[in-house]
Formats: structure tokens, sequence, C-alpha cells
């Protein structure tokens, strides 16, 4: 943990206890650099574009499908997609649908968790607009005002197919060094965390998550 | 083997009293909801004691989606897409149960073509939603050779959901009032092939995961349910037949087409995780018969569905009723009150995984070995997202 | 002398290098047949590069303590210390490594010191997952080594020597020399330990996603993640030479290598993809049963053929 | 069943018998009579089974109804007791001692609903919601949709018209019978 | 009548007397909404006439191949006057009649006149007013025979 | 731990020399399947934009947004579908629900985007590539969400209804109506395609909701008649009414008429709570005593407006009366209706002829404003040889006759000549009289006029139809007491103008027929003779009809007109709203004050008709 010295950068961390204030880290995330050399850049997306790891977190419904897509019939393994069951070493982050209070925020925690560069995955409609459960109490609708969001795959559930197609179109986008999802979260990160704050509640975690 | 039933008022089900984490002899450990040995978004609070668990708490509530809440003020017609969600592995119980509800409370006669045609769906979902499950308890075991053909495999049963249903998951077929098509054409010979295909596979599978030395030496012993424990538990279903009970609700109260099929009701007598699995893969196969006599009685022609009123405004006259259904983790039932307006009054939805998940499991934690965490909880069958609805 | 070493050490670069190439082709051709096995396809074979070179490029943020960055250091300090003192083809200087006098016991010494190291790290990072996967790993780890130092002091006696080129060596002269037909029985349970050893089912219990996350590398992501990936490969791929040198005949060439290795990896993946895995406690009850009687019956064996 | 409820009707004063349908029986009880009633049934009458526990908002009337589902596995009978208790800030005696999972019931009522059941274990702890900050959201003046809106709003860009309204302006604005 | 230029100026005047008709019945008609319609029939004469003009200026040819679809309602109508207070019925049936009179008048000439060439022409003329006569017709089963 | 535990495991080897599962290009080689619910597809051509896919959608993804190319047909809001695939859950209730078919789904269901916005389409009118389609989820035969079927109306049968001139519907139960009431989507279509534009999705929600009196209250908004109209109204409501794209239109006439019989007309005071007018001091002379006119005096009394009544003849209702016949609508019934609106206050001057008993310009000068509404009411002249034949009747005459009682004698062996509903009520009275009755029509059946109930009610009822038939001359027959016609076959050939195809006699199969008479009913015309020159100039007549501005008013400051003389239509929904119309422009002419805010005051604009 990198606590920060300047005072400027610091988060307050007021959700915390005394005593986790002074186990978590209090600096405000910083986006990422792409390498000076465009080459090494573009080597660098083409390597992490073949290589994308899947936090295996299933949010929602999306789940469901994200069985088939792992296993013999789809075989993500082939296009380099893996599952990963910690946040460290995961670099996508699919949200399998609607998300509920509760669960945004451990989605919110994972993700601050994922280092970067970190894409995240929108399945089905409820990210977008609410879907089916546009009126319910605890579920948000729209995924995008807590989390910036790479590419969102509409239907109910998304077929694997579709999945599969999702993932070129995000490696696709990660050789075109499009996916900056990451770093918009660092540019806006006091928008993002007075959303987050406005529906979650509880906050009793560090504002940013090492 | 049946038992007869008995409410063993001997059983304490007072709440363990809290350890002293303070003492520094235990170590708290939480499972979930990121964690991928839970069956869904639910996380277990463990209490540690060397690799024995002590103490364990469920926490639930990550996929709460209100549906009892938002299907008092969607009508009747629009409920009927939101309840197959409730339950995502297994969404066509859910279709069934809250249309025969419907059909209860407004006195709707389903024709025979749609009794038939919804006996077959249930099958073939249950034969899924067990394809799916043998592939969970095998992967929460560390094999992981099943699970990849299970799963493939279910994607085949899927595939025939998706010709007739026009969806793979969700499939909003059995609509209040009937079903929404026939059987497309060439639909019976398809099945039967998947159907072969899926017998071949189930022994496959019972030669290389039931007769598997290692998974004998990790599930058997596994979360024993005594006899005594299931009805104060609520335990019902393949848990509860695993102990020995001769319960199944297509037996004992058939609905649909149930008693017009030949099928026996499938029990063992080893109530730990393997029996529990093994039970469950009988009754794959006992769904692959249930499917091969569906797919030779369903009638081709007539109508399928009711005549039915204009659902835009359908009201439906005041009652209460509460009809269930055995699924494949036993009984799962709607509890529908009408009030006479265009709204249900309150919908309660009963599913398994709510007593199974927590107090059952709460209480089968105690004293297992922390590897063996994601084995109990496989084993017991239980879907999160009918918990907390 | 300095001219003497400095070719020695680019000898052994080069050797590092193909062995750690070699190991990570190894992965992926080992995925795929796992994958078959699984009804699929698996990765492409250039997957683990790129996973390598993708973690190498992923930006850290976090961090547990110096321990914490040593501990991928200590581990891949391990894996080629380990390969070291192993001659990887037998007669030829390129390959033959700082093979020397007593290198069998630098050999497991240095195959400890990686998990040790591991250990540390990963006890730094703090995750009562890394924990709980650290304790699982090192009793496993103490329940095969026994077995597999059985064979090893069994071999040792029959040989009488405890250089493995020697061992090599005296197994040269045909198929019947191999110490897999000379001594089965510390062959057997050496290999029973390498079940253990090659982290694959049964006996994987320490990285189990389903009973505990992914264990020891929990904490461990972007460069520190290359480094154990490379480590897996290369320590993977010294552990097959070990054994093959140890207990089938060594190689000659690099494609008699490339055989027997590969068989030797079959043994544990025909094994892993049929069973499901041991609690950590079965498998060390596993372990002190069978392998370490039949170890124990390898040194018995070893000493009657020397008396014989 | 007959025998039995008549038998409940003079012993516990059970009201409102109602045969639903064949299998199902439901019957009203007054509140302090509900846990003896259910104990008689488990014990003695074999209702083993407790198929669930819910609740029902009244809000005109101002009461809940409270229903425990029993069932009967040899007689295969179901029975549902109602219990009607007032909507603000009542208790209810807790059945946690006769089920195991009744508890749970207890405490997810207790959250959708606030009602107490006292002695039942973790009853204040967070069941499926987490930092919950309105009225429990099942009570039936609880507008979900309008929490949602105001809490997690929607996206911009719908806008829908009413065909009836959409042709009035367009074809007839000045007629129809709205001019009077 | 021997030259085409002759047998064309005859039908151009015959078109003016028409208008001429229809705008003198115009300034008689006593029924509302009549002047109008009537007016409409003396335009749509002059119209013909500008046809014709143009047929002779050689912008335009007449199509004496063409077929012409006869509705037949005017050839069992009763001949009505042209009264003051002419309905707007009666104002088409007498439109109907003027064509149809032409229509025969040049069909008849055609029959008689021995030159192919002249025949033509004069084919091509009742054509043309068995057009006219269609117009009208059609009008009278629209409106007048709208409900029947 | 025995033997066969530790080997039989092994056999997961057997996989690995089978093929495997994988699919191996997915996104190419594995399409939906034939019924998939995948993207929405609109016929947007097909589609008329009722609203109930928006209404059924649980999910509120479905918007309903006006496209231009659409706006302004009949029977079509001008809204289509617009989805938002943020909420879209593809259950497909909006396809099953589609009342026009139009809406179904494509297998394609892959939309894969940065930008959460994109998600809304108007199916059918952008472009999207599966809008074409042709696999996908669609609504099976035989499922249905709503009865496709009306119920059945209980009817005298032909038998029985030739014997009397007893109504033929008998009318709906309380159970029919309110299963009836129940097929309605609500899309309220019908109430822009009503002339008069009553409020049909909420008098027919009222039905279902047992509350009749309501129902009448609804409907007096914006129709006087409703008795009436709910037996003989030509209800264009039900030709666009879009449940009957698939099915039968909902029977919004009989569910009128259901109302209106479960409240008695001595409850109309109380329900419609009409005593509170307050006078207004104004007087409105209205000419004719017909629909339009009583229309007019109606609403005339809701704004508190005197209002005399003038009519030629000796009762109220005017073609209501003389030209319907009371097998159609019972004078009982008419009576209802224009009891309560002469109950209002209305001064009724019955046989009253203006232009004979007291001038039109008498009327101008003696009232603030006049409301001519006459009628069409002399028939139509065919025109052909020997027409004025005393054998040869009027079909308005005939149907007057039997209206006042009057024995028309039209002997047993009887044609009619004509295709419109004239023609059916004058056939089905000669039924009703003792003939054998031959209706002779110079188009196809399908061509004619008439409602296709009556024409089948009286095919029915013994009528024989000869189609294609074109009566060229009437002749003496060789009974005096008879009458010969002579009439030829037609053929129907496509006029290359264009148009609905027309007959063309044949003239080499002509026929020719005695009749005991011939009842002529081709048509009406209007009588203006009770108008100057000078006056009808000002009114502004075009085609012996009027062609009022956008209040109903015309070139003559104080003069509104309305009804059959007025419009096209010539029906009697539409001159009951001419005179609602009316009504409205005479109290903004009376009232300017009342609306600051419009500056259409019908004296000093003078717009088009509104086109209907």
């Amino acid at each position: 943990m990198i606590k920060s010295l300047s005072t400027e950068d610091t988060l307050e961390n007021s959700g915390l206890s005394a005593e986790e204030q002074q186990l978590f880290c209090n600096a405000r995330p910083k986006a990422y650099e792409p390498y000076p050399i465009k080459a090494v850049e573009d080597f660098a997306n083409w390597a992490r574009a073949n290589s994308l790891w899947i936090l295996a977190f299933g949010t929602g419904c999306g789940a469901i499908e994200l069985r088939p897509l792992m296993t013999a019939r789809f075989d993500a393994n082939r296009f380099g997609v893996a599952g990963r069951p910690t946040p460290r070493q995961s670099s996508v982050f699919v949200i399998g649908g609607y998300a509920s209070v509760k669960t945004l925020k451990r989605i919110i925690r994972s993700y601050e968790q994922m280092q970067g560069p970190k894409f995240v995955i929108c399945l089905g409609i409820c990210p977008v607009n609410g879907g089916m459960y546009f009126d319910s109490y605890n579920t948000i609708n729209q995924f995008d005002l807590y989390l910036p969001v790479d590419l969102y795959i509409t239907g109910c559930m998304p077929r694997p197919e579709v999945l599969v197609a999702g993932i070129m179109e995000l490696q696709k986008k990660i050789k075109q060094g499009r996916c900056d999802g990451a770093n918009r979260y660092v540019e806006n990160f006091d928008w993002y965390k007075a959303n987050q704050k406005k529906v979650i509640k509880n906050w009793d975690m560090p504002d940013y998550n090492w | 083997m049946t038992q007869s039933t008995g409410h063993s008022a001997s059983l304490d089900f007072t709440q363990p009293e809290p350890v002293d984490l303070s003492s520094g002899k235990y170590v708290k450990l939480w499972q979930g909801p990121q964690h991928p040995g839970i069956t869904g978004n639910m996380s277990l609070e463990l209490v540690l004691d060397g690799d024995t668990i002590i103490e364990c708490k469920t926490h639930v509530g990550y996929l709460h989606r209100a549906f009892e809440k938002l299907m008092e003020r969607r009508n009747y017609i629009q409920n009927f897409t939101v309840v197959c969600r409730i339950a995502v592995p297994e969404p066509t119980f859910n279709e069934y149960l809250y249309s025969a509800a419907v059909e209860e409370l407004s006195g709707i006669e389903v024709p025979e073509r749609a009794i038939w045609l919804r006996t077959m769906n249930l099958e073939l979902m249950r034969l899924a939603s067990f394809l799916m499950w043998i592939g969970g308890i095998s992967g929460a075991f560390g094999k992981y050779t099943v699970p990849n053909w299970t799963l493939a495999y279910r994607d085949y049963v899927l595939d025939l959901f998706e010709e007739m249903t026009g969806a793979r998951i969700y499939h909003m077929y059995i609509v209040p009032g009937g079903v929404r098509a026939g059987m497309p054409e060439g639909f019976e010979e398809r099945a039967r092939a998947i159907m072969d295909g899926a017998d071949k596979l189930l022994d496959q599978i019972e030669r290389v995961l039931f007769n598997n030395v290692v998974f004998k030496a990790r599930s058997k012993g596994l979360g024993i349910i005594t006899p005594d424990m299931v009805d104060p538990y609520g335990i019902v279903g393949p848990n509860a037949r695993a102990c020995g009970f001769a319960r199944d609700l297509r037996k004992d109260e058939p609905y649909l087409a149930y008693d017009q099929l030949d099928f026996d009701i499938v029990t063992g007598n080893e109530p730990d995780a393997y029996g529990r699995a093994y039970c469950r893969l009988l009754e794959t196969r006992q769904s692959i018969n249930l499917i091969r006599q569906c797919l030779e009685r369903t009638p081709t022609d007539g109508p399928f569905q009711a005549d039915m009123p204009n659902v835009l405004h359908w009201k439906i006259p005041p009652g209460e009723t509460y009809v269930k259904a055995e699924c494949t983790r036993g009984e799962y039932g709607y509890y529908m009150v009408s009030d006479g307006s265009e709204y249900v009054r309150r919908v309660h939805v009963r599913g398994p995984s709510y007593t199974h998940a927590i107090a059952v499991m709460e209480r089968l934690a105690v004293g297992t070995n922390i590897a063996d965490i994601a084995g109990l909880m496989v084993s017991l069958h239980t879907y999160p997202p009918e918990i907390e609805r | 002398m300095i001219a003497e070493w400095t070719g020695k050490i680019a000898n052994f670069a080069l050797t590092l290098l193909i062995v750690t190439a070699y190991g990570l082709f190894m992965t992926a051709f080992i995925e795929r047949i796992i994958a078959k096995v699984q009804g699929r396809i698996g990765i492409p074979y250039w997957q683990p590069v790129i996973n390598i070179l993708k973690n190498f490029f992923k930006r850290t943020a976090v961090s547990h303590g110096y321990m914490f960055y040593l501990g991928p250091v200590f581990r891949i300090a391990g894996g080629i210390g380990t390969l070291a003192f192993i001659p990887v083809i037998y007669g030829s200087e390129t390959f033959s490594n700082f093979s020397m006098a007593g290198d069998l016991f630098l050999v497991i010494y240095f195959m400890f010191f990686g998990q040790l190291g591991m250990a540390l790290g990963a006890g730094e990072s703090g995750h009562p997952y890394s924990a709980i996967g650290i304790a699982r790993g090192l009793s496993q780890m103490t329940a095969y080594e026994v077995p597999f130092a059985l064979a090893v002091i069994s071999i040792v006696i029959q040989y009488d020597t405890l250089s493995i080129t020697e061992i090599v060596a005296a197994q040269q002269g045909g198929w019947q020399n191999w110490t897999v037909f000379t001594n089965w029985v510390a062959t057997l349970a050496a290999m029973l330990a390498f079940l253990g050893m090659t982290g694959y089912s049964p006996f994987d219990i320490f990285l189990a996603p389903q009973e505990i996350p992914i264990g020891p590398p929990t904490e461990f992501h972007s460069a520190y993640l290359s480094f154990m990936s490379l480590n897996r490969a290369l320590f993977g791929a010294t552990k097959l030479v070990l054994f093959m040198n140890l207990f089938f005949g060594g190689a000659t060439g690099l494609i008699e290598l490339m055989i027997k290795t590969w068989l030797i990896y079959m043994v544990a993946i025909v094994v892993g993809v049929a069973f499901p895995r041991f609690r950590v406690d079965q498998a060390i009850r596993f372990f002190f049963k069978i392998p370490t009687l039949i170890g124990i019956m390898s040194i018995v064996y070893a000493q009657m053929m020397l008396t014989s | 069943m007959n025998e039995l409820t008549n038998r409940l009707k003079v012993d516990f004063d059970a009201s409102e018998i109602t045969e639903r349908k064949p299998g199902l029986t439901t019957l009203k009880v007054a509140k302090d009579k509900a846990e003896t009633l259910i104990r008689e049934l488990r014990d003695r009458e074999g209702f083993t089974h407790l198929n669930f526990m819910t609740c029902i908002d009244y809000i005109e009337d101002g009461i809940f109804t409270l229903v425990y589902m029993l069932h009967n596995y040899e007689q295969k009978q179901t029975l549902g007791i109602h219990v009607d208790i007032g909507r603000d800030g009542e208790e209810m005696v807790s059945i946690h001692h006769l089920w195991a999972q009744a508890w749970t019931y207890q405490r997810e009522l207790r959250e959708a609903y606030g009602i107490r059941f006292p002695g039942s274990p973790r009853l204040d702890e967070d069941f499926v919601l987490e930092g919950w900050d309105q009225i429990p959201p099942m009570r039936r003046e609880f507008d979900t949709q309008k929490f949602s809106e105001e809490r997690f709003g929607h996206r911009e860009g719908r806008q829908s018209e009413v065909p009836r309204d959409h042709m009035k302006v367009t074809l007839y604005p000045n007629r129809g019978g709205d001019e009077q | 009548m021997n030259t085409v230029d002759e047998i064309l100026d005859y039908a151009i005047d015959q078109e003016q007397q028409a208008a001429d008709f229809y705008a003198s019945l115009a300034k008689r008609a006593e029924k509302a909404g009549m002047k109008e319609i009537l007016l409409e029939f003396a335009e749509e004469e002059k119209r013909h006439k500008e046809r014709l003009l143009a047929v002779k200026s050689g912008d335009h040819e007449l199509t004496p191949e063409q077929e012409v679809l006869d509705l037949k309602i005017s050839d069992y109508l009763v001949e009505v006057d042209a009264s003051d207070d002419i309905s707007y019925q009666d104002a088409l049936i007498v439109a109907m009649k003027r064509e149809r009179a032409a229509y025969e008048l040049y069909s008849d000439m055609a029959e008689k006149v021995p030159e192919s060439n002249l025949r033509q022409v004069f084919v091509g003329l009742a054509k043309e007013e068995a057009k006219h006569k269609l117009f009208f017709e059609s009008e009278y089963d629209e409106r007048v025979l709208m409900d029947n | 731990m025995n033997l066969k535990d530790l080997l039989s495991p092994f056999f997961v080897w057997q996989r690995a020399f089978e093929k495997p599962y994988t699919s191996m290009r997915p996104t190419i080689d594995r399409p939906g399947a034939p019924a998939y619910r995948g993207f929405h597809i609109n016929v947007a051509e097909t589609c008329v934009g009722c609203g109930s896919c928006h209404t059924i959608c649980q999910n509120h993804a479905i918007d309903m947004v006006p496209v231009e190319q659409f706006q302004g047909r009949p029977g079509d809001s001008g809204l289509r579908p617009r989805f938002d695939y943020g909420r879209c859950c593809w259950c497909g209730l909006c396809v099953d629900i589609c009342t026009a078919a139009s809406l179904r789904m494509s297998n394609e269901y892959a939309w894969i985007t940065e930008d959460p916005t994109e998600f809304h389409f108007t199916a059918g009118v952008d472009d999207k590539a599966w809008q074409d389609n042709e696999h996908g989820y669609r609504r099976a035969e035989g499922y249905h969400l709503y009865p496709p079927k009306r119920i059945e109306m209980d009817m005298l049968s032909p038998e029985e209804s030739v014997q009397s001139f007893d109504e033929v519907a008998r009318g709906y139960n309380e159970e029919q109506a309110k299963k009836e009431a129940d097929r309605c989507v609500e899309c309220g279509i019908c109430v822009a395609t009503c002339p008069a534009h009553m409020d049909v999705p909420d008098y027919i929600h009222s039905i279902r909701d047992g509350d009749y009196e309501k129902g009448l209250q609804l409907m007096y908004r914006t129709n006087p008649f409703p008795a009436t109209c709910g037996r003989i109204c030509t209800r264009r409501c039900e030709s666009v009414c879009p449940v009957g794209i698939l099915g039968e239109p909902v029977a919004i006439r009989w569910l009128k008429r259901f109302i209106v019989d479960q409240v008695d007309a001595g409850e109309y005071t109380r329900i419609l709570n009409n005593d509170a007018v307050v006078e207004s001091g104004h007087r409105v002379a209205i000419i004719g005593a017909g629909p339009g006119g009583l229309s007019a005096a109606y609403y005339l009394r809701q704004y508190g407006h005197a209002v005399s009544v003038f009519e030629a003849q000796a009762s109220a209702g005017g073609m209501l009366r003389y030209g319907v016949p009371s097998y159609r609508l019972p004078d009982a019934d008419l009576d209802k209706d224009i009891e309560y609106i002469v109950s209002l206050g209305v001064e009724m001057n019955y046989n009253t002829r203006i232009g004979k008993d007291i001038s039109f310009e008498q009327l101008l000068q003696d009232y603030d404003a006049v409301f001519l509404s006459t009628g069409l009411s002399v028939p139509s002249s065919m025109r052909i040889q020997g027409e004025d034949h005393p054998r040869v009747l009027s079909g308005l005459q005939v149907l007057a006759d039997v209206a006042n009682g009057r024995d028309p004698g039209i002997g047993r062996k009887v044609a009619v000549i004509g295709g419109g509903n004239v023609a059916m009520d004058a056939s089905r009275v000669s039924r009703r009289l003792g003939g054998d009755v031959t209706i002779l029509y110079r188009r196809r059946i399908a061509d004619m006029p008439a409602d296709t109930e009556e024409i089948h009610e009286s095919q029915e009822e013994g009528c024989t139809i000869v189609p294609q038939a074109i009566p060229v001359e009437i002749v003496d027959a060789a009974d005096s007491s008879q009458v010969t016609i002579k009439w030829g076959e037609a053929e129907m050939v496509q006029d290359p103008k264009g148009g609905r195809p027309r007959p063309v006699l044949q003239e080499d199969r002509m026929h020719e027929e005695s009749y005991d008479c011939i009842i002529s009913a081709i048509g009406q015309g209007s009588n203006l003779d009770y108008l100057s020159r000078e006056i009808q100039d000002q009114l502004a007549i075009e085609w012996g009809k009027f062609s009022p501005g956008e209040y109903q008013h015309t070139g003559l400051a104080r003069v509104f007109v309305g009804g059959d003389v007025a419009n096209r239509t010539a029906d009697a929904i539409s001159a009951i709203e001419d005179g609602h119309h009316a009504a409205r422009g005479i109290n903004r002419f009376l009232n300017p004050d009342a609306y600051p805010n419009n500056n259409t005051s019908p004296d000093t604009t003078r717009s088009e008709g509104e086109q209907q």
C-alpha cells in the first residue's frame, strides 16, 4: 500500500473506522500512460488482447451463459480467454446483467482491485437501462454511472455465440488501443464515487480499493 | 425404502453461541460472492478451527431483484415473463407454476396438448438442470473433465429448447392458458437422438465419476442428512429421497400428465453427498426416460391454448392458491393471492433452496473440512436467486 | 578459469532458454491434450507465452512489502538453481550445466528452496486464501517429498553416487540399464511422488479454484505472476529432465529428450484428467501410505541388489 | 380433513375455513392461538412440513395477514393458517423453535415488512438488503418504481406518445368531446 | 372536307362551339354551383381544341389504333334539355351525348371517305371523341352512379 | 477402495478419440433457431400503430413514436413502435399481441456496441440488417392473447324476421357484452375514425366495469343519439378496429347499444345532469329535425342557447324515422334519443316547411344563428326511357310510406334497382310486405355500398341479388298492372385511368322481365329550393352540397350547415358530428369572448372542410 503523501490527492476514507484507515491506502488512482514508443504499446495491446482473463464473478443471470462459453461447446480458451478467480490477475470484468446494490458494492471493490489495463463488458439489457428490473428498488439501472464500460452486448440472455463475438470485438478494440475505460474512471473519479455513494448507503470500505 | 415421517422434537435448532474470534484460535474466512466454489452469488461467513469449520453463516441477497414486489405491479400476462428469471438455471418450473396458479384462480382448463407439451418441457428442463449440476458436483471436487462434457451436452438440450420455444435460457414458453407453440417439425427425431446421446453420456459419467475412488473418498460421508432432520429442516426433493424418503410430488400429488407416465420414485439410502449425487444421476436417467415417453405421447394436433380473455385487462376473481411441482431440487411452489383486480395481490415463491442453502447448509457445514465446503454446497443443489427472489 | 566459467554460464543461459521455451510449449501441448479429453480444442500453442507477455505489460499499483516482491524471485531462483545442476543432455558439453559430484543434493535443495520462497512471498500478501493455499501446498509437498527422497536414496545406494551425470552414465547402454527396469520399485515411488509434484489432479488442492481460489498466487499479478508462470514452465521442464535422468536413462539428443519427458509428463496427465482432487489430509495420508512404503521398499531393494 | 377443521373450529376458534381446492384448506386463527395451533398440528396431526410462511399486506384494512403453510405428507393435505396482525409495529410469536428454517422466514419478514418476531435468532441482521434506508420495501405503500427513478434514474432519450392523443392532435385537434 | 387540314379545322371549330355552348349555359345556370361546373366543361372543351390545334401544327399525333373503352352509359339515357336550371346529372348527360354524337359523326365519315389517309384522320378524331366521352362517362359513373 | 473404482475413471480417455463438442466458428455457424426470438422486425406498412405492444410490454421497452410517412393514413395512428434494447427482454409478448401481425422477430441476436445510447430503433423504419430476415419468432397459429372472434349476437332467424317489422338484432345480454367488451385493446384508433370521435375505449371500459351510467355519460359527450347509433351506425370505427385485422373487430355498435339498453330513459336526466345549463339568451334556429339538427340542438342547449327546430314532417328524426325501417331501428329507441333532446327545452315546430310556411330570410332576422341540416330528400333519377312509368316507385317513398303506416302498394313481384342501404332497406321492407324481391345492381356484390351485413341479411331473408345488371329501358308490360324492365349484363372493366372497375354493358346479353313494381333506389339528392339564388351563392354550394368551413360555417355569417347535405359520407354519425361541431362553431360565434386564445373564429376564418 502506497500511502499518499500530498494532501490534495488523498481520499478521505470516511466510511472506515480510524483503525481501518491506517490499513488502507488513501491515494487516488492514477491514469495509466501508454508506453512512449508506439510499437511497444501496440505489441503490449496485442498481447493483452490475446490473453483476456475474466474475473470469475458471475454477477447476475449472465453467469449462466458464461459456463457454456468457458466449457467444451464454445471453448473460449481458444481465444485466449480464461477465468481467473482473483481480481488481481484478471483484466476483464464481465457484468452479467443486472447488479443489485449489494452486488454493486462488491463489483466496485473487485473492479478497483483489478490491475490495469482492465476492461468491463456488460451483458444483457439490465446494465444499459434497467432492463427487466427497471422499477426494482434493489437493482441499478445504468451501470455506466458507477463504473466505466467498454462494451455492451445486448440480449436477455445474450447467447454464448454473441459473447464470443463480443470478446472478438473487445480484442479488436484493445488492439486499436481504444479501451480506456480504466482511465476514464480515474479522470472522472469523483463523479463515479459520488454516483456510487448515492446508491450504496453503507459505505464501509475504502474510497479506492488498491 | 420409505420411512414414516416423524418430526423429531429432540433436534435443537438454537443458534450456536458465536465463537470468540479475538482469542486468536480461530480464523474467519469469507467465501463469496466472488468465489468460484460457491454455487452462485451468495457468500459464506466461515469460522475455522484449523481446517475444520466450526461456524457457518450464509449471506444472501446479491441477486435480490424484488420479484414478489415487481409482480404486484405487473398484470397477469406481464408477470409471466418475469417469473422465469427467478431461478435462472430452471426457468420452466417457474413458468409452469405461475401459469398453473393463474389458471387455478381464474378457472381456465388447459388443453390436453398443452399439458403434454408442458410435461415434456419440465422434464427437458430437469435434464438440462441435472446435467449442469452433475458438472457442478464434479467441478466442485476438482474434476473438470465432466463439467466440460455435461455443459456441452446441456447445450444440446438447450438447442432443443431454442427450437421449440425460441430461446435458450429464458424460454417464456408456458404461458397462462397453455403454451405458445406446438412442437416444431422433426423435433421428435432430434430430441430422441439427443436423448440417446445423453444416455450414453450418463453411462460414461457413471463410469468415470461415480465409480471413482477419489470422488468417493471426497463425497462419501460428507454432509450427512439424518432422516430425523428431514422434516424439521424442510428438506425436500432428492436431498430427502437420498435418505430414503419416497416423496415425489410427481407421484404423490400428480400434476400435468405425470399420472399417465410410467416411472418410480428414486430413493437412496446414503444420506451423504455421494448418495445425493447418485440419486440425482438416477433421476437424470429417469428424466430421459420420461422425455421419451412424452415424445411418444404428446398429441401433434389440437389446440395448445385454452380460450383466453383479453390479457391486456385480465382480472382474476379473488382467491388464493398454492401450487407446487417437483423441480430438480424438490418442492417448488407458488402461493398466489388475487383480490379481483388486474394485478396480483401477493405472490410468494417457495423455492427449495431457501431451506437447503441457509438452515441446512449452516448446520451441515459445521464440522466439515474447509476444502469440502464447495462440494457440500453443490451437493445440496441450491440456486441463490430463488432464495432471495 | 574465467573463460571456462564464462563459457559455462553462456551455455547455461542457452540451456535455460531452451528448457524454458520447451516448458512453455509443453504446457500448451499438455493443455491441448487435456482439452481434447474434455471434448474441446484448447488454447493456442503460443498462449502461455502471450499470457506471460501480457502479465509483463500489466501495470501494478499494489505492494505488500519486500518479501512479497521476493517471493517470485525466490521462486524463479529455485527453478534456475534446480536446472543449473541438472545435465540436460547426456554427453553434451553445452547442455551439461554445472553438473558436479554432489549435484543431486543441491538439486533437491533447490527444489525446496523455490517452494519456500514462494511461501514467504505469498504469506506476506496477507490474503487468507494465500495462507491457506501455502499451508496446503507445503504440507502436501512434505508428503510427496518423502517417497521421492526415499526413491532418490534408493538410487543413490544403487549407483553409489551423488552425481546426476554419473547416474545417467550408469544407465547408458540400452534400455535394460534404465533405473525403471533396474530399480522399478524406486521408480514407482518416485513417479507417485511425481504426481504430487506436478500439481495436477488429484493433488492440486493448493491451487484449487473451487476449494480455495487459486491459493498462494492470489495476490500475485502482473510481472510477479509472469515470473511465476515462467518458473512454472521452467521448473516443470526441469523436473521432467531430472526424472528422466534419474529413472529413464537420460537423453542423448533433443528428440529423445522431448519424447521421454513428454511421456513422463503424460503419466501425470493420464491420472490427472481422470480423478477429482484429494483433500490435503487425504493427499498426505495417501503419500504417507503406499508411496512411502514403496520408497522404503526401494531402499531395501537397492540394498539387496548391492548385496546380491 | 373436515373432522380436523371442525375440531380446530371448536378448540382454537378457527374461522373462515375454506377448502381452496382438494388438498388445500385455509383457515384463520387469532394471533395468540396461532403458535399453539401450529405446534399441535405439527406434533399431533402429522403436519410436519412447513412449506413456507409469508405475509400479505392488506393496507386498506390496516392489517398484515401472516400465512403459515403446513403440509401433511401422509394425508397429502396442505393447511394454510392465516393470522391477522396490525400493520403498525405489531409483533408476532416466533416459531423458530418448531422448524429450523422458520427463523429465516421471520428474518425475511422482518426485513421486507418490518414485522418483529421476538426471540427469533439473527432477526435484525440484514437479510437480502444492505444499507436499506427506506420503509420496508414489501409494504404496499412503498412505491418501488418511484424509488428506482429517484435513486437509480433512467437513461435519457425515451419518449412515447399515446396513439389516441397523438391522433387527436394531428387529425382532429378541435373536435371530440373535450370542448364543453 | 377533302384535306386533312380541313377536317381538323372543322373538328377544332366543333370543339370551340362546344366550349361556347357551355360558357353560355353557365351564364344562365340557376342552380348553385352549376356555373362553375359548366365553366369547367367549357375549359375541358378548350383543352380538346388545344389538342387538335397541336395535331394540326404537327406537335401531336392522332392515335387511330388506340382502343378506347366504351362504357356505353350515354347510349341508353334519355335526352335532356340544356335548360337554365340544369342539374349536374343532366349537364353530364348533355356532355356525354354531345361527345357521343361527335364520335358517331367521325366514325360515319371514316366509313364514307375512300381515301385511306383521310380515313385515318377520321378514325383518329373518332377515337379522340371517344376519349372525351369516356371522360364524361367516367365522371358520371363516379359521381352520379356513386351509390349505385 | 476397490480396483474397479481405481481403474474405471481412466475411461475419460475415450473422449480424447472422439470428435470435440466444440463449435468451430460459433459466430458464423450458429444462427438462431428458425423460431428464435431475436431482434424485432416490424412491417411498418402493415402496422397501424395501435400501441398494444407498448401496453403489454412489462419493461416499458417500447415507445410509440410518430413516423412522418405514416401520418394521416386511415385507421393508422401514425405512430410506430420504437424499441429500447436496454429494456427489452425478448419475451415476444409484443409479437403475440400485435393486432396487425406486423411485428415479429428475426433470428438475429448479435448487437455489440460501446455506446449504450445506441440501443434504440424504430423497427421497420430505421434501417436494420435483420428487417428482411425470414426466420425468427412469430405468433403460432391458434395462439391468441385476446379472443379473435366476436361474441355472436342473437338474431331473429330469417324465417322469423321476414314475418314482421320486429327488430332483427336482439341485443347482448350482460355476460355477452362483458365478454365482447373484454376484446377491446383500448388503442383508440376508432376514436379518430369515428366521425363524432366518440370515446369508444372508455365506454367499452365502463361496460367491463359494469358502470353503464358512466358509459352513457361518455357517449353523450360526443353523441346524443346513442340508442340510434347503437343500432344503425355505419360504424367506421369497426372497419379500422385493429382487432379486426386478424380476427373480427370489436362489436362497438352493439356495445354502445348495450349500454343504452341498460339505462332507463327516465334516468337520463339524473345521470347526464343537464339541468345546470345557464341560459345565454341567444336564440338559434335549426332547419331539419334529423340527426344533424337534433345533435346541434342538444349541444346548443348544453351551451345554454335557446333552440327552435323547424321540421317539414310531422315528427322528428328525419331519415332515421322515414328512411330506416323499424326492424333495424325501432321507433321506441329513436324516440328515446329524440325525446331526451327535446326534453332539454328545445322548441319543435313540426310541419313547418321553410320557404313555404316561413321564409329563410325571416329566420335570419329572428334568430342569432341558423343551422341548416335539411338532408338529402330527393331521389335520384336513372334517366332512362320509361322511368316515369306509374309502377316505378322510389325507394325513399316506399320506406316513408311504411314508416307512416301507409301501404306503398308494391304488389308481389318486385324489382329493386340499386345497391345502397336504401335499396337493401326497400328490399327487406318489400319482403316483409310479402313481395318476391329481385335486386338489380350494376356492379358486383362486393362493390355494393350497402353494409355487408345488410346485404347478407337481405339475401338470407330471401332477396335475390342480380349483380352486374344495368337497366336500360322500362316499358309497359303485357299485363297493365305490371311493368317490364329491360336490362343488360355488364362486364367489369378496369379503367386505364384507375379507380374502381367500371361496368360495361354487353349489348348482346339483354334481358327482359316483368314485375308488379320497380323500386328505384339509386341515391338521393338535396332540395335547396327554399334558399334564394343569392343566398345559395353565398353559402357556397358544390355538386348540390354545401361545403362548410372549419366550424361548419358558411360564407354567410350566422348560417351554419351540416348533415347529409353538407358532407360526403351522408350517414347518421357524420350528421351528428356536424351538428355537434356546428354547435361548437355557433357557440364560438355567439360567445367569442369565451375563446380568447383561439383565433379560429367561424366568422373570420374560412378554411377547407376537414377531411373525414
